[in-house]
């Protein structure tokens, strides 16, 4: 159990850090003991991340002092960090494609062993904590699941007292996700300390002992995760109540599907790619169905060649409102009454450095016929459109029309939903809606797709988030290595069955 | 003690306008500081780089006919800059558009008339814009380096320019020396006022062009697609903008631009081939371009002050002795810092001292 | 004759070699460094002046490394520091680097030299055809081939190395396991400048033992071909190089033979030759996609 | 008559390129020690054919009282320019146009050739030369029979190797082709290019080479046999004098070696009986005794362009663009 000894492993006193003239963290207070596994809670930007950044040298903080085993410290550089005993798994991937797993290990490692020990060692942990792999793959060829694994054991080797794991299940299928529980049970057992960021609170129930909740940079309770509900932690995340999903009353399926794929397949597009294999699908108005899936298994392919940004090799392969779309181009199928919500938000849904009102042309320039006069743009009309776009989804931003760089991840994403939806769109497909949003403004986010399919729109979620995809979705199937499976309605499946099917297991056209 | 940089969540409009006078300015400033330590008086050096050509009608004529192909060169490139199509061949280019527009005057003498002019600078344009696809292929088919393919057709283009003055179009009055007959009148670019100076009307076409592409870049759907793509390929494609489309775009309007600017120098200004016919605009073009931002009003006013540093060259030498290698240093520095400067209108500058490892382990 | 025809291709070569085996390792770090023209002709007029200066060739050659590290700091200091464009500041060190030289080399011009001194390895630069060729030589062209050698290992061989290409292939995750992006970087351009001051030098004290103007005459822009031919591998830009020496020295005999060819045509050779090469490599998608260092040209600003 | 003369030059090279721009460098300096207080100069350098009319124009207006502009390139320009000023005197080198203002000059170089192929033919053992030709002008092309011619009438069995470089000025490349002319076989090189990597390549090797523009015995103290110095101050003192004089006149000149615009440099490291006969080549040349280009001279294709005592007229020399038998390459037509 937890505060098993007198002593905290590490204290942390006031932790401070600004970026400009925002203040991401204002003196966080924390301690953390040997053994325990920490939750660390918060809405998007409340400042989990620089927090935990800070604790691995990543990061300097402007105040404050980190005490390590009872002397205070300051943590210059990650390699210190790793020194002192400090790991760290992060949020976004440090991986280098390019480099064979054992490199990827070598890379972070102090010491100067030769690769071939690295490789011995490496292989060796994983299989000490069941978390197998291959020391001379190349990261490219690898699944998600496994390249999560390389993470936690480059982590691993450096042998650390404190492993901090900065939402590492969101790409993991369900059985994954209680191998890693079993993995981390492990590891606090044999005292090491965790400190586990997440926003999935029913795992932060089953896992974790305690829990610090941050919010707009400050510490606002602690509490103890068993002896809460999900609603109740939310609550105290955002300050108030969420707001719980309406439900669309189930459409029936006697109309004629708005979107349909046919047997359709495709080739990978690069050695990095999945290949789609004889997918097929119906799409009816009203209906909101689901795809689950771990990254990389083909639901970007999938979402390209929806959209039209990839062509399908035959016509037929895609129709939209009943018309064979397969060779036709991404603004003709706007044009048409689709939208397509792609999950990188940065780069691909938006231009990081243009601003706004521009981006809203970037997608819409085909559609909306007020947004160009002749050849000319019409930027007026575009700002007129984000400022409706910013009061619907409550698109929280510092200046009238910043550059979609300056906004922070969940207004962005809210931004983007509002561009999309603006218009009464008849075919919604979404990848990753809320990925990384936190539980407010992920439940703005749903509702919103929830409405308009009651208004009729037909919608395609694809998600790795199967507590989304259970709370709003009328169908699920999941996708693996570029195969689909069928969709069962929501009611006759459970995340078990969904999770089997994720890992490949199910009938249908052969691979 | 450190230098960091500190991304503004929005770019600095104030920045963006006073950028490039901050980097001429400390262009000057070092430019003040060589002709001092080559034994000058900065101030005489620099009212002799700077002010002097400007003081005389004849000599702001000079200064448009270097100008103008440095502008039309420098607006076409930006086209490419912008959409990441980097397209160093414009020197190439400009010859093989001098070349294609030359074939009326040099091989088809019997054409006469108003309407071979007009002609000219069609085939230039499409002369500049065809060796400019060259590379645009290669990039959009085989994914070949544009950089490398269109710099080593300038090299190719020089020798067909060599090979056709020495050989096939060689004046057959000129004593076997290498140069074209003199263009005739009907196939020379018409001066502007002839009383007071050379200029001819190829600076207007120049401005005129500029001032078309400033147009297209800042009003119209197609310069929002240049630069979406430009700074963002993956949502350019989502976007509906084909970007292999893009890559011929900007090769053939940038060649294209070569091309006219090739054949206003040869039909303007020296009225013949000569083995060489450019004193390397087609690379001055790319400091212009950058120079002006990238933005076809800023090169319009780029070329001019690029052309006044050739010209301040020139009346350095004659009235201080200054070697004209001064010139092109001080070309280079002036980009350098333009390129310095600009990295203050997306990010803040700090200063640091680096944190100091206390504590249980041992110093890295 | 054949012998004396395969040292004239190595000395058409090693200059390519050696610029093209720094811009590899700069590259390998995910930059790109378009400056190589500029870096190698300060080259070329530091080793001509260190040497008139003192007199002594291999001062000279230290000279000239030395401002072609100067150069590639600036382009450094720009790119790393200021995270400015790649293209451009590469494109303007050139413009900047062959300006200043000739005015540094102003009062070089004309001077005569002492040629590079050829280090005969005794006993076995007497073998047939072969000798001279790899035992006969100055003392640059054994630095280059110990540079081919000692980058490769140094790519694939130690941890150092590793991290190189680390960064080449994503700077974000390698700031964020606390490899130090810009010290590499800026450890890589140095390399760069290095190789491409030290390719500069061998052109003024051993290929052509003088000093003019633009004496590079464009092949800092081969070597920038050469190591996107070799899809950033060592060995092959040491084929490359020689196989682009042997094209264009091949033009020549081909000309001298009189064989009727316009001389044009043949002074085209090596770039066309050049062209066509990228082509075939480009073509090779999985080769290419492997190799290119993922963040090629892009700026990298750590957050701290 | 006038008090003071500003004597300004244009040149395509800069003032020190080793070459032809620094001969013209090393004769204006001449002309201001010559002169002392009554004449000063300037001039411009590294200015491009391709945009010279405003350079040669900025110095007609900066007060100078005659131009001379140093390559052929500059002919058109200056003639432009000419005529927009009428009252300075213009000098243009190595062209045919004038004007009343405007005077052309140019040097027989070919007659140096002519003196180095009596002394290749003298020296060599394997009866081929190699040349470096820069650019296929009319004056190159002159100088490439008039080698042969040389060499014929020692060695009526002589042949030439040419490699052109298509550049007046590149080390590299000079080198790169002397090399090769080397590895050919070839024990005698020449050279029509300015640097002086080919006399370095030569000496190299130990293989007897001719100089160019300059006397180039410091690249090649051991091999370099002699080489043809371009000596404008001769004319270029000449010249000025008339004008202080008031005596200058519109002319189109081709001066020799009698006249003092182009001069061997010492014949070195041959034999003194060719040495003597180089000598009495270039007294005959000097003498007029013998012009280079009189017959019999048979075309490379083998027609008859000579009758035996025909002299070629100066019109069809200064545009010759064919080769005399002997020469083992193809001119570009
Ligand atoms: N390098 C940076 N420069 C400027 N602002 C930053 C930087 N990094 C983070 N921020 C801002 O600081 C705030 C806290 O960010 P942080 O990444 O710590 O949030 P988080 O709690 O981890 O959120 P999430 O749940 O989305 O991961 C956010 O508003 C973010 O935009
Ligand atoms: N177990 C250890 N005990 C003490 N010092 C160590 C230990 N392991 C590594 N170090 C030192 O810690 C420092 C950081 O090591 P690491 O190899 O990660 O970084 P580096 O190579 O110095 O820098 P970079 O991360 O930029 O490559 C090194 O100076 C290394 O010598
Ligand atoms: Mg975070
Ligand atoms: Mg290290």
């Amino acid at each position: 159990m937890s505060l098993n000894g007198p002593e905290p492993l590490l204290t942390l006193r006031g932790l401070t850090k600004s970026f400009g003239s925002f203040k991401a963290n204002d003196g966080v207070d924390l301690d953390i003991y040997p053994g325990e596994i920490h939750a660390l809670l918060g809405e998007n930007g409340a400042g989990k991340s620089t927090f935990v950044k800070m604790l691995y040298g990543a990061l300097q903080p402007d105040a404050g002092a980190i005490v390590w085993r009872g002397q205070e410290t300051v943590i210059p550089s990650p390699a210190h960090a790793r020194q002192l005993g400090i790991g760290m798994v992060f949020q976004h991937f440090s991986l280098f494609e390019a480099l064979t797993v054992a490199e990827n290990v070598a890379v972070a490692l102090s010491g100067d062993e030769p690769l071939r020990k690295v490789a011995a060692d490496l292989e060796a942990v994983s299989r000490q904590y069941g978390l197998p792999l291959k020391a001379n793959a190349r990261v490219h060829d690898l699944s998600v699941g496994e390249r999560q694994r390389i993470e936690i054991v480059r982590c691993l080797l450096g042998h650390p007292d404190l492993i901090i794991m900065d939402e590492p299940t969101s790409v993991l299928t369900p059985q994954e996700v209680e191998d890693l529980f079993a993995v981390l049970r492990q590891l606090a057992a044999e005292g090491k300390a965790i400190l586990y960021i997440s926003h999935k609170l029913e795992e932060v129930r089953a896992l974790c002992e305690r829990a610090t909740i941050l919010r707009h940079g400050k510490v606002v309770g602690t509490c103890v995760p068993r002896e809460e509900t999900a609603a109740s932690i939310a609550r105290m995340m955002v300050g108030a109540d969420i707001h719980q999903i309406r439900p669309a009353k189930p459409a029936s399926t006697a109309t004629a599907p708005l979107l349909t794929l046919r047997d359709l397949s495709m080739p990978a597009r690069d050695v990095f790619g999945t290949a789609l294999k004889h997918i097929s699908l119906d799409l009816h108005p009203g209906e909101i169905l689901g795809i689950a899936g771990i990254a990389g298994n083909g639901q970007s392919e999938l979402f390209d060649v929806i959209s039209g940004e990839r062509l399908a090799s035959r016509p037929d392969e895609v129709t939209l409102f009943g018309a064979p779309v397969g060779h036709v181009d991404i603004s003709a199928r706007r044009a048409k009454g689709a939208v397509f919500i792609s999950e990188e938000r940065l780069g691909h849904a938006t231009v990081p450095g243009l601003a706004l009102s521009e981006n809203v042309i970037l997608t819409r320039h085909r559609v909306n016929p007020g947004l160009k006069s002749g050849l000319f743009l019409n930027r007026g009309r575009a700002r007129s459109l984000l400022d409706t776009i910013s009061e619907k989804l409550d698109v929280r931003k510092s200046t009238p029309d910043p550059a979609a760089q300056a906004l922070s991840g969940g207004n962005l994403q809210k931004f983007i939903i509002g561009r999309e939806v603006l218009e009464n769109p008849r075919v919604i497909v979404v990848n990753q809606p809320t990925w990384g949003v936190d539980a407010g403004s992920a439940a703005l986010i749903r509702q919103a797709l929830v409405d308009l399919a009651q208004g009729g729109a037909a919608i395609l979620v694809i998600s790795q988030d199967l507590d989304e995809l259970f709370e709003f979705t009328d169908r699920i199937a999941a996708i693996a290595e570029g195969r689909l499976s069928d969709f069962t309605p929501v009611a006759e499946t459970d995340r078990r069955a969904i999770g089997l099917k994720m890992s490949g297991i199910f009938e249908g056209v052969p691979a | 003690m450190r230098l960091e940089l500190i991304k503004r969540g929005n770019p600095s409009q104030v920045l963006r306008f006073l950028s490039p006078l901050i980097g001429l300015a400390l262009a000057i400033l070092t430019g003040a500081i060589m002709f001092a330590v080559l034994g000058k008086n900065p101030f005489q050096a620099l009212y002799v780089y700077f002010v002097e050509p400007l003081t005389e009608l004849w000599s702001v004529h000079e200064l448009l006919i270097k100008a103008a192909p440095l502008i039309l060169m420098g607006a076409g490139l930006s086209v490419c800059y912008l959409s990441n199509n980097w397209n160093i061949g414009a020197e190439g280019q400009f010859i093989m558009g001098a070349l294609a527009g030359s074939i009326f005057p040099v091989l088809f003498t019997d054409v006469q008339g108003f309407f071979v002019l007009p002609l000219m600078l069609g085939f230039a344009i499409i002369g500049g814009a065809l060796w400019a696809l060259i590379p645009a292929l290669l990039k959009a088919r085989f994914n070949t380096n544009e950089i490398l393919v269109s710099l080593m057709l300038v090299y190719v283009a020089e020798l067909i320019l060599d090979y056709l003055v020495r050989g096939p179009w060689r004046n057959p009055q000129g004593m076997n020396f290498p140069e074209s007959v003199r263009f005739p009148s009907f196939a020379r670019i018409p001066e502007l006022m002839p009383v007071d100076g050379r200029a001819n009307w190829g600076i207007v076409i120049a401005i005129l062009v500029a001032i078309g592409i400033w147009v297209m870049l800042s009003r119209t759907l197609k310069g929002f697609e240049i630069k979406v793509l430009g700074s963002s390929p993956r949502a350019g494609k989502f976007a509906g903008f084909d970007a292999k489309k893009m890559v011929f775009f900007a090769f053939l309007l940038a060649g294209g631009c070569a091309g006219l600017a090739g054949i206003i120098e040869v039909a303007g200004a020296s009225a013949q081939l000569r083995p060489t016919i450019s004193p390397g605009y087609g690379f001055a073009a790319i400091i212009v371009a950058f120079l002006g931002r990238l933005n076809p009003l800023g090169v319009i006013v780029a070329g001019l002050v690029l052309a006044l540093t050739y010209l301040g060259g020139e009346a350095a030498q004659i009235t201080l002795g200054l070697s004209d290698k001064v010139a092109r240093v001080f070309q280079g520095a002036l980009l350098l810092y333009i390129l310095a400067c600009d990295t203050l209108i997306h990010y803040r500058i700090r200063f640091v001292r680096t944190p100091k490892a206390v504590g249980s382990a041992a110093d890295a | 004759m054949l012998e004396s025809i395969l040292l004239t291709i190595a000395t058409a070569a090693t200059p390519l070699l050696l610029a093209a085996l720094g811009e590899l390792v700069v590259e390998r770090s995910g930059v790109l460094n378009l400056g190589v023209e500029g870096m190698m002709i300060m080259g070329a007029v530091g080793g001509f002046a260190g040497m008139i200066l003192t007199g002594n060739p291999f001062i000279g050659v230290l000279v000239g490394v030395a401002l072609g590290v100067a150069l590639s700091l600036l382009f450094g200091f720009l790119v790393l520091t200021l995270a400015t464009n790649q293209y451009a500041t590469g494109l303007a060190l050139t413009i900047f680097g062959l300006g200043l030289s000739g005015l540094l080399g102003e009062s070089f011009i004309g001077r005569s030299s002492v040629r590079m001194p050829v280090l005969n390895i005794p006993g076995l630069s007497d073998l047939p055809v072969i000798g001279r060729l790899l035992f006969g030589q100055d003392i640059i062209f054994y630095l280059s081939i110990l540079i081919v050698i000692g980058v490769t290992w140094f790519l694939f061989s130690t941890r150092q190395g590793l991290k190189l290409r680390a960064i080449g292939d994503n700077p974000q995750s390698a700031h964020a396991l606390g490899i130090k992006v810009l010290r590499y970087r800026y450890l890589a351009v140095m390399f760069g400048g290095a190789c491409a001051g030290l390719a500069g030098a061998h052109l003024s004290l051993v290929y052509t033992p003088q000093w003019t103007e633009n004496m590079t005459a464009g092949r800092g822009w081969i070597a920038l071909a050469l190591v996107v031919f070799a899809s950033w591998r060592p060995f092959r830009v040491l084929a490359g190089a020689y196989f682009f020496g042997a094209v264009s020295i091949g033009q020549l005999h081909a000309q001298a033979l009189g064989l009727g060819i316009p001389s044009q045509l043949l002074s085209a050779l090596p770039y066309l030759a050049t062209i066509l090469v990228l082509v075939i490599i480009s073509q090779n998608r999985r080769l290419t996609l492997i190799n290119t260092p993922a963040s090629l040209g892009k700026s990298f600003v750590p957050d701290r | 008559q006038q008090e003071h003369v500003d004597a300004c030059f244009v040149y395509v090279g800069p003032a020190n390129d080793g070459g032809w721009s620094q001969a013209h460098d090393v004769a204006r300096q001449k002309v201001e020690e010559h002169f002392g207080d009554a004449v000063s100069t300037r001039f411009v350098e590294s200015i491009p054919e391709a945009s010279s009319e405003g350079a040669i124009e900025r110095m007609a207006r900066s007060g100078c009282d005659v131009v001379f502009t140093t390559s052929f390139g500059f002919m058109d320009p200056t003639l432009a320019v000419a005529e927009r000023f009428p009252d300075v005197k213009f000098e243009h080198a190595t062209g045919y146009k004038t004007a009343p203002n405007m005077s052309a000059y140019n040097a027989r170089f070919h007659e140096g050739r002519y003196i180095q192929g009596v002394i290749a033919a003298s020296v060599s053992e394997t009866g081929t030369a190699g040349y470096i030709a820069s650019v296929p002008i009319p004056e190159v092309v002159l100088g490439i029979n008039a080698f042969i011619l040389g060499a014929q009438s020692v060695n009526p069995d002589f042949s030439l190797k040419v490699v052109w470089v298509n550049d007046w000025h590149n080390p590299g490349l000079e080198a790169d082709a002397a090399k090769v002319l080397l590895d050919q076989g070839v024990d005698i090189l020449t050279q029509h290019t300015d640097s002086t990597a080919p006399v370095q390549e030569a000496a190299a090797r130990g293989v007897k080479a001719f100089g160019q523009a300059f006397d180039m015995i410091e690249a090649g103290p051991e091999t370099q046999l002699t080489a043809i110095m371009d000596t404008w101050d001769a004319y270029y003192i000449d010249r000025v004098q008339t004008i202080l004089d008031g005596t200058w006149e519109e002319q189109n000149v081709w001066l020799g070696l009698e006249d003092g615009i182009l001069s061997m440099a010492p014949y070195t490291n041959m034999p003194d009986d060719v040495k003597a006969l180089a000598e009495e080549t270039e007294a005959a040349i000097r003498s007029g005794d013998l012009v280079v280009y009189e017959g019999p001279i048979t075309r490379q294709d083998g027609s008859v362009w000579l009758e035996d005592g025909q002299i070629a007229e100066i019109g069809e020399l200064l545009g010759l663009n064919f080769y005399v038998e002997g020469v083992d390459d193809q001119l570009p037509q």
